[in-house]
């Protein structure tokens, strides 16, 4: 109970915290964000301060920043992004540069929101117009005569794609069993090992004994240098053989244990 | 619309019935939206209050009258129908249709996404034989013809898709049929590991055809 | 139904066409007869040599004006609907739609505005890319379909808003889209390249004669 209520304070003193910041992930994306803080200019979107608009983003950013570390990148990078206009807008223009001019970039910024807005109202308009089968309808009773019964077969696009995809994606398809070709068991390890320790009289790389043909495919080579690895081990535990490595990620090697 | 006088004798009511055109514009809405014949007394309970719907029937009877549509009596209750002399005009609407068999639908992917295909080609892809019916369905249906033969031994037939197929399909040009990657995008295929980038296939093996989830890395922002 | 003498007169007129009154009469029961629309040229398979159902349908409207029922303009085709004030008294028949999220609507705007659209041009508009389920569900919707490929590097699919879509908002075209003047004047439908980056081509340069060319989209924008 007293957990639950330090963690009711804790709740609210980052709500408290947070009063004037809004939760990053109610916005769709930076876009969103600053078309929203845009907004608190008042002004036509033609008129905006960029220059503004940037440092309220960089504030927002900062403060939101602080308290949550987890946030996005596309919002860093806009983040990044505004402070590299920002000093393009203050700094006066340096001749021998290149490229767009901050001015540039902060219309087309301004471009870029008053687009999104204009969207916004568009589907806002396209939502409130009369819609079939909410304010108008279609004809109840379809006709239902039936003289000439002729049937078609039908399909849709999605029917087809869906289709396609299913024989295209088929070889992706690896029911278990057949995943299994690319695993090498442990057993199978082990019993190939066995059969060849007793050749190991000198200090050998264990990768020298992956199966043939298991060396090239990198999801099979993985497999056997795992399971071979761990047959070692018990072979190890059983006192046949002796297992060095020389250094960290150096060739792991076995030798044969004499009685 | 409130051409028509008002109903003379209004039952006494609280509120003022809308005027006799306004109830005949409601009636006709009514049965030509609702599945089924309409009575009156539904009329009325859908009506608003003090609406007279058995003289707006009688109305909008007389405006139906030698039109392409009428109002018939079906038992105790009232529907739109069309003209029984124009029934000879409906011939298009008694089809039947039937969904493509999943043969079909495979064998006409390949051929939109791989046309001119042979028919060896075709099996190559599915991996089963291809029936003669299947290839016969498809050019039946207008959707698959065949197309020049290939200069190759044996000269074989090839089938391409018709016009039919695209307007069918609401398709431009079979060109735009979208590929792998953008039915993925659109999220019309579950997308899955590529193998040999990374992530094994799950073993979860749930049948051998089934597009199999990945759970999904959810992008931080995606919208629901 | 009653199998009246109308196939006689039928062969009586062989090569003359129906008087205009019959006309209507047909297209209006061929109309009564779907919940689609129709196409001009649906029509005139179906009705008797000879017809104009452009003509009759010309008739037809003005008959239905400020009636219950209204004959309305779908792309090229017609349907008719029930007048919109009066959808109050059809609760009955009201079709829970299931609601869409922000992100369907404005992509759904942004195709219908915007289209031919690409999706990287959507995720630009938008600022934040597509999640897989919007795309997948507005085409489950049958309200956007893949347009022609953009012939620009990579050919990307493209989306494009369909008849559905303009049945279901009442538009007539793509070209009755609310505010659609306003927005293209004020330049907001354009495709601006970011500064620095250079010219981005934005119309797909035709010239590409190989593309099956058909009812190409664009002349759902065109002013008449």
């Amino acid at each position: 109970m007293s957990d639950l209520e330090t963690f009711q304070s804790d709740v609210n003193d980052r709500l408290a915290a947070e009063a004037l910041i809004v939760d990053v992930d109610g916005f769709e994306g930076p876009l969103d964000l600053l078309l929203t803080l845009s907004r608190t200019q008042k002004v036509d979107l033609r008129q905006i301060s960029v220059l503004a608009l940037a440092r309220q983003y960089l504030a927002f950013i900062e403060q939101a920043r602080d308290l949550r570390l987890e946030l996005a990148a596309d919002y860093l990078v806009m983040a990044a992004w505004l402070a590299f206009l920002k000093s393009r807008l203050l700094l006066p223009p340096d001749p021998t540069e290149d490229g767009p001019s901050g001015e540039e970039l902060a219309a087309h910024l301004a471009f870029q929101l008053e687009r999104l807005s204009a969207m916004r109202e568009a589907a806002a308009k396209l939502m409130a117009r009369d819609q079939l089968a909410r304010d108008f309808f279609a004809r109840g009773i379809t006709e239902d005569v039936t003289r000439t019964r002729r049937v078609t077969y039908t399909a849709t696009l999605l029917d087809l794609m869906q289709g396609y995809a299913r024989i295209r994606t088929k070889d992706e398809f690896r029911p278990f069993v057949m995943d299994r070709e690319k695993v090498f068991t442990m057993e199978e390890a082990l019993s190939r090992l066995r059969g060849l320790i007793g050749f190991a009289g000198e200090w050998t790389d264990i990768l020298s004994y992956l199966p043939e043909g298991w060396e090239m495919d990198p999801v099979k080579r993985r497999s056997a240098t795992a399971s071979t690895f761990a047959a070692t081990l018990e072979l190890a535990k059983e006192g046949k053989i002796e297992l060095r490595q020389g250094d960290v990620f150096a060739p792991i090697q076995i030798r044969k244990k004499d009685r | 619309m409130s051409d028509k006088p008002a109903a003379v004798e209004q039952e006494e009511s609280l509120f003022e019935a809308p005027p006799m055109g306004e109830q005949e514009r409601m009636v006709e809405a009514i049965l030509f939206a609702t599945a089924d014949p309409v009575t009156v007394a539904e009329l009325e309970g859908r009506m608003p209050h003090g609406c007279d719907p058995a003289e707006a029937l009688v109305y909008l009877r007389k405006r139906y009258e030698g039109r392409g549509v009428s109002l018939v009596k079906v038992g105790d209750a009232w529907a739109l129908r069309t003209a029984p002399d124009l029934g000879f005009l409906m011939q298009k609407e008694t089809v039947e249709t039937r969904k493509l068999s999943r043969a079909a639908v495979e064998t006409l992917a390949i051929v939109a996404y791989h046309q001119p295909v042979t028919r060896a080609e075709i099996e190559e892809i599915r991996g089963v034989s291809v029936s003669r019916g299947t290839i016969d369905q498809l050019i039946e249906l207008e959707w698959v013809r065949f197309g020049r033969r290939r200069m190759t031994p044996g000269r074989p037939v090839t089938f391409v898709v018709t016009q039919d197929f695209l307007d069918h399909f609401g398709l431009e040009g079979a060109r735009d049929l979208p590929g792998l990657k953008e039915l993925r995008s659109a999220g019309l295929l579950e997308s899955r590991p590529v193998p040999g980038l990374g992530a094994v296939p799950k073993e979860d093996g749930d049948g051998d055809d089934e597009v199999i989830d990945d759970g999904d890395q959810s992008e931080m922002f995606d919208e629901t």
